[in-house]
């Protein structure tokens, strides 16, 4: 593991998963379930702004902020369309699982027929030269990759601490039911969640698509990989998310690089077996005694 | 809610609107041709993971049904395309190629780019209809079982082991790394590919997701084995752009050569690092020596502008028209499908668009394959631009001429 | 009647952590008897109930059902002649009163993994078994339930709670355990419930009920436990509990700690009340 | 909506198929199967799209029930409708066994696969029962490109004997039909499994599982049981589309499948297994038959999905039911009042 590269790599990768989880963790905490449709906004926020650049010849800042703001516009439109009506009729878990399911099939189909299905290259916001370190060289939207992505979890940690609606979210996190019978605005809060995550989530994708172009059908298996990453973190501390970012990165680099080949698909499932049985409560298992 | 179930409803209409309008205005016209129309049917894969590369010879169909059209048709009758498209999504194939044949296909042309299209070979005998797979390169496609029917152009993995041991020997080469995606089309490659290379070691085989978004393990791996080359082998796009970022970046002084996909694929040369590709040694079938291959270029500037990159499925696809038209000619007509397809099976010495200049294409009962020696491919090397620069210097097929 | 010793427990506790919900109780019930497990709320009556029941596992201690050991998950002991019913109602809010009613017979008979197997079979032969249907019927018209094609969600909570108790009912225990099965009932219900209660009676069974309104206990039971703190304070006549010293000094001599829900005890709750305190 | 019409009593001892369970789904379901047959003909295409539709009802009448009446999701499917189709392909290219055989061999197959993948994830609910279930999708078509030696590779398995029924050999149309009839038959079966003992188990394991616990059946086994079920019902669709087809490759049954057969009942509606039928016929009709759409009839089909989920939450079954009930309602009325 002497490798600069690897480590690199598993940085990018780590830093890209950290915020994926960051955004399953802001609304898990604003909303109390696993959104899995944060893949397909960080496939939003990445393939908007590249199809912009590349159909209509718009400079990459204009063109990333209307991505991410189209992205935020999906994530709200998740919160208020779809599964708050969905779980205002009760049931569980189960229909806002199947409700976020059909939001990120939706999406992927949206932005295949809108952005068009091949892969599109992801635009650099930076524009600086390569910068040497060590035998390796960094490329610009790497380094802005990692550092934008530390930035938003001190942002982040700043907001929730700081901030008083950020301290309203901690409070609706810890309970739902007595953050309403207080007469917090548990709505609004919820929405803000989505909002945030809508954000981060644009964000991750925007700066990760230059690493490898980005489609319409990139969200699934970002979606997994971001919610392994969350459940491998925990949902303790804002933190949590980038610590199993880092993880789940390493994993996906030396895990193929000593087991080689499709290891890292076989890894992430006996991963996730792993941390969702030996993890104990405190997650969302279901507590039947066998 | 009202509000927003009407503004889902509105949206749900304008796509349907757009959908049908758009598929309208693709399609050829008749054109001079009078008299009642040949109808060919096209698998395509319009919106699924291999519509990136599908989509570029679909196009070059349509201009080719529409430019013999143009010329007063197939025994003075049009050709009109129908086409289908099933999403890289095996379980439509039989369905795809069932409507084609009930709307009255006479032949078809499997433009589906991925392994999809291995589950229509059975169905294409149910239905007794000749096809022809313009781009295919996977050998199995046109080998038993249900191969009766089904027809390709251009050179298999065969020829390009031949000519890869060639260059290998050329360039003093002994050791091969391999980088490959997971997906089944180029599993299926590596197996015939491969196996046919008996010339060089291959000391290390890699293999990352087809959807990856980091190779530098995979790159590490090849880099600890130390081979005196690497081979991409790939269905192209993202994955080979990245193996070559990664390539470029972690194993600069190693030769890479690669399968013709980068090549095809202009889209996705812009996806790639500053200079990424230079030196890049790729299984080209596009030479400008070619008279016809030239000709065809001029065309599709013509038609496309005049930055338009044309590619081997350009070619390939023109010439799956041509072939269709000149079995149609020797059959009398197209509505005995058995004597179609014998037709193909008669044509023989046809000048391709593709390859060098004496490069011909030719079948029988027994070759479906249509590429007569390795005269259709051409290594080509990359510039420092992440463009082709032309052919390798070291190493040519070697060519009758 | 003869005063078999149905259930004995001894020395059950629970700890969450450093929380002590249920410290060293012991009881015992005999055949025919109708015990009231009485308490403020978060005193651990819920706790007891769950721990006999087997929805959480004591922390240490024992319990013997007619000679021996009852261990193992909820449905083994349900199996060897415990029902309940829970403090908020566990009904399938989708499907009908009937259909719920009836889950104490299909639930017997689908209690080991061939059963589940060749349970599946015959159901897609044989959906509605008559006699099954007929043992509804009769149920329901004992504890005066209409509208048996209703779904279980339309019900108000008394009427949910009612259908619950039928459900255990159904099941045919040696022991009934009810938590707090009147509240939200209306008249009826409490009468369909005391109508249970005595079925189960005179079958020569158990029924252990718990509630927090003493007054109401006390009219139906043979005897009273009065929890405190996960301390079992009074055990005996009901009349003598009402006037106890005990009774006094838990329901008005000391306000503080009743600010929890009883609910407490589950620990999905118990795990939240940290969470907020942390 | 809160009048409530009193039903004249039916007190007459007649045979009223309405009285059967599951009946009236029945008498539906074979009724429109009969109009599409009809409708199919002996035309080629029409047949493949009855097969492809019969393929993905199965795939969603073995979703249905774990998902819809235990209410866990389990995303494995793709694998299970796979192993189905490589039991047909497996015993025609390798075994001298009549291939009748595969579809009892594939479904057990393939509920023991469910059976131990169940085993491993029965602490598991929810999301996290989604994300498992969806890796080991994705890690068991990677294992049938890596087998080569079991699967045929990537190439899959092609060239399958036709199907040999005690000296009697189906023609295609024969096969279509077959698929009609199997289907009816499985999503009447389920239906009746819905109201059954059995079916009340299960389906309060749902909404109330400490309750079917605290009566006595033990909750995880019973749902490795649905699970099972499940599986073998996907299996049995997974080997007729493969017939049908003539191969199966690792890549015939990927994961779009199991999105659809997640919303097939959504769309047809949860109510009863016939609903998940008729969702089948709309994606089907949606993704390969429609005219105006022929890019986008997945993305009409999402977004439809959104659409109903958020108006008509009992599908299009149910909403026609709603439709029935009222126009009867009406009717009654006028009669009463003339």
């Amino acid at each position: 593991m002497t490798d600069l590269q690897l480590w690199l790599s598993a940085m990018e990768m780590g830093c890209f998963f950290g915020m994926l989880a960051l955004a399953y963790h802001l609304i898990y905490v604003g909303a109390g379930f696993f959104n899995f449709a944060i893949g397909p906004y960080a496939m939003m926020g990445g393939l908007c702004t590249s199809w912009l650049v590349i159909t209509y010849d718009l400079g990459v800042w204009p063109a990333a902020a209307i991505g991410v703001a189209a992205t935020i516009a999906l994530a709200a439109a998740t919160e208020l369309g779809v599964v708050r009506p969905v779980q205002k009729r009760g049931g569980g878990e189960l229909p806002a699982l199947v409700a976020v399911a059909a939001v990120l099939f939706a999406i992927q189909q949206f932005a295949g027929y809108l952005f068009g299905y091949p892969t599109l290259p992801g635009q650099s916001l930076a524009s600086f030269a390569p910068v040497p370190v060590g035998d390796i060289t960094v490329q610009p939207s790497s380094l802005l990759l990692i550092v934008v992505a530390v930035l938003t979890f001190v942002a982040t940690a700043a907001w929730i601490r700081f901030s008083r609606t950020g301290r309203l979210l901690r409070a609706v996190g810890d309970s739902n039911q007595a953050a309403a019978l207080l007469g917090l605005p548990v709505n609004r809060i919820r929405l803000i969640a989505f909002v945030v995550a809508g954000f981060v989530a644009a964000l991750a994708g925007l700066l990760f698509a230059p690493k490898a172009g980005v489609n319409s059908l990139s969200g699934l298996h970002w979606s997994l990989s971001g919610f392994l990453a969350v459940v491998v973190g925990g949902t303790g501390s804002v933190w949590a998310p980038l610590l199993g970012g880092m993880l789940l990165g390493l994993v996906e680099v030396f895990l193929p690089y000593y087991f080689g080949g499709q290891s890292h698909v076989y890894g992430m499932l006996l991963i996730a077996l792993l941390f969702f049985a030996f993890k104990p409560q405190g997650l969302f298992v279901r507590k039947v005694r066998a | 809610m009202a509000r927003w179930v009407a503004g889902m409803a509105t949206l749900a209409l304008a796509v349907t609107a757009c959908g049908g309008t758009g598929d309208d205005a693709d399609s050829p016209t008749d054109g001079s041709a009078k008299g009642a129309p040949i109808i060919i049917g096209m698998d395509e894969d319009s919106t699924g993971p291999g519509a990136s590369y599908s989509t570029i010879a679909g196009k070059t169909i349509r201009l080719a049904v529409q430019d013999i059209n143009d010329k007063g048709g197939v025994l003075g009758r049009p050709l009109r395309l129908v086409i289908e498209n099933d999403e890289s999504d095996p379980t439509k194939v039989p369905a795809v190629l069932q409507k084609l044949h009930s709307q009255g296909a006479k032949a078809l042309f499997l433009q589906s780019g991925s392994a999809a299209v291995m589950q229509a070979k059975s169905t294409l005998t149910q239905l007794g209809l000749p096809a022809i797979a313009p781009t295919g390169v996977t050998a199995t496609l046109v080998e038993p079982p249900d191969n009766e029917l089904i027809y390709m152009l251009a050179n298999t993995t065969t020829d390009w082991a031949e000519v890869y041991c060639g260059a290998f020997k050329a360039a003093n080469i002994n050791t091969l790394g391999i980088l490959t995606d997971d997906t089944t089309t180029i599993a299926a490659l590596n197996k015939a590919l491969l196996g046919g290379m008996s010339c060089v070691k291959i000391t290390a085989t890699e293999k990352g997701a087809a959807n990856a978004s980091d190779l530098s393990a995979q790159v590490a791996r090849l880099k600890d084995a130390n081979p005196d080359a690497v081979l991409v082998t790939s269905v192209g796009g993202a994955f080979e752009v990245l193996a070559q970022n990664t390539l470029a970046a972690q194993l600069k002084d190693k030769l890479r050569f690669s399968l013709a996909s980068i090549g095809n694929q202009p889209s996705s040369w812009k996806l790639a690092n500053p200079g990424a590709l230079e030196g890049l040694i790729f299984m080209g079938s596009i030479n400008q020596d070619n008279p016809r291959t030239k000709a065809l270029t001029e065309l599709l500037k013509k038609a496309n502008g005049p930055d338009y990159e044309v590619t081997a499925y350009d070619a390939e696809g023109w010439d799956a028209v041509q072939l269709l038209k000149l079995a149609i000619e020797k059959a009398g007509g197209p509505d005995d499908p058995k004597k179609l397809n014998e037709a193909i099976q008669s044509i023989s010495g046809y000048q391709a668009s593709f390859g060098q200049g004496n490069f011909t294409l030719s079948f029988s009962a027994t070759k479906h394959l249509g590429a007569d020696g390795p005269c259709g491919l051409s290594l080509i090397e990359f510039g420092a631009d992440n463009r082709p620069k032309g052919p390798w210097a070291t190493f040519q097929p070697p060519c009758s001429s | 009647m003869a005063e078999e010793t149905l259930l004995v427990g001894r020395g059950l506790t629970k700890r969450y952590g450093g929380v002590t919900a249920l410290e060293g109780v012991d009881f015992e019930l005999r055949a025919g008897e109708i015990l009231g497990l009485v308490g403020p709320n978060g005193a651990g009556k819920t706790t007891l109930v769950d721990l006999i029941s087997g929805a959480q596992a004591a922390t240490t201690g024992e319990l013997v059902l007619r000679g021996s050991k009852l261990t193992g998950p909820a449905s083994r002991r349900a199996r060897a002649g415990l029902a309940r019913t829970f403090q908020y109602p566990q009904l399938a809010l989708e499907l009908s009163v009937r259909d719920n009613l009836l889950l104490g017979w299909a639930a017997r008979r689908h209690a080991s993994l061939w059963q589940m197997i060749v349970g599946a079979a015959a159901g897609a032969l044989r959906p509605r078994v008559p006699a099954d249907q007929a043992a509804v019927r009769t149920l329901a018209e004992e504890l005066g339930i209409e509208g048996l094609d209703r779904a279980a969600g339309d019900l108000t909570l008394g009427e949910q709670r009612l259908v619950e108790v039928g459900r255990a009912l159904g099941q045919d225990p040696l022991v009934l355990l009810l938590d707090e099965p009147f509240a939200g009932s209306d008249a009826r219900g409490v009468t369909g419930i005391a109508e249970v209660i005595h079925t189960v009676q005179r079958r020569g069974h158990a029924v252990i009920l718990v509630d927090h309104n003493v007054d109401l206990v006390a009219r139906l039971v043979d005897r009273v436990m009065l929890l405190d703190r996960g301390r079992v304070v009074f055990d005996g006549d009901p009349r003598e509990c009402l006037a106890s010293p005990q009774m006094q000094s838990v329901y008005f001599g000391s306000d503080a700690d009743t600010d929890t829900d009883s609910g407490a005890g589950s620990p999905e709750t118990q795990a939240e009340v940290e969470d907020v305190r942390s | 909506m809160t009048t409530t019409i009193s039903r004249p009593t039916v007190s007459s001892d007649r045979w009223d198929p309405r009285r059967i369970p599951g009946g009236g789904g029945l008498a539906l379901g074979v009724a429109v199967a009969a109009l599409i047959l009809v409708w199919v003909g002996s035309d080629g295409y029409r047949q493949t799209l009855v097969i492809s539709a019969a393929t993905y009802a199965l795939i969603a009448l073995g979703m249905y029930v774990p998902y819809l009446m235990a209410g866990s999701l389990s995303m494995a499917y793709s694998a299970y409708a796979g192993i189905g189709g490589y039991a047909v392909g497996l015993i025609s290219a390798r075994t001298g066994l009549p291939l009748v055989v595969a579809w009892i061999a594939g479904p057990i197959v393939a509920a023991l696969v469910a059976v131990v993948l169940g085993m491993v994830t029965r602490r598991l609910s929810g999301f996290f029962l989604a994300a498992v279930t969806l890796l080991f999708g994705m890690a068991f078509t990677a294992f049938l490109i890596d087998a080569e030696s079991v699967s045929g590779g990537s190439g899959g398995l092609g060239n399958l004997r036709p199907l040999n029924l005690l000296g009697w050999t189906p023609s295609h149309y024969h096969v279509v039909v077959g698929s009609a009839v199997v289907v009816c038959v499985i999503a009447f079966l389920l239906d009746r499994l819905r109201l059954s003992p059995w079916g009340v188990v299960v389906r309060t394991m749902r909404d109330a599982p400490r309750a079917v616990e605290a009566a006595g059946v033990r909750v995880p086994v019973l749902n490795i049981v649905a699970l099972a079920l499940g599986a073998m019902i996907a299996a049995v669709g997974g080997g007729l589309f493969t017939y049908a087809a003539g191969s199966i490759t690792p890549d015939t049954f990927t994961l779009n499948i199991v999105f659809l057969a997640i919303f097939m009942p959504l769309i047809g509606g949860a109510g009863t297994p016939w609903g998940a039928v008729a969702g089948a016929v709309i994606a089907v009709e949606l993704t390969l038959n429609f005219p105006a759409v022929q890019t986008s009839g997945t993305l009409l089909l999402a977004v439809g999905v959104l659409v109903i989920m958020l108006v008509a939450p009992k599908g299009v079954v149910g909403y026609a039911d709603k439709l029935r009930t009222r126009l009867w309602a009406l009717l009654r009325k006028e009669r009463d009042r003339g």
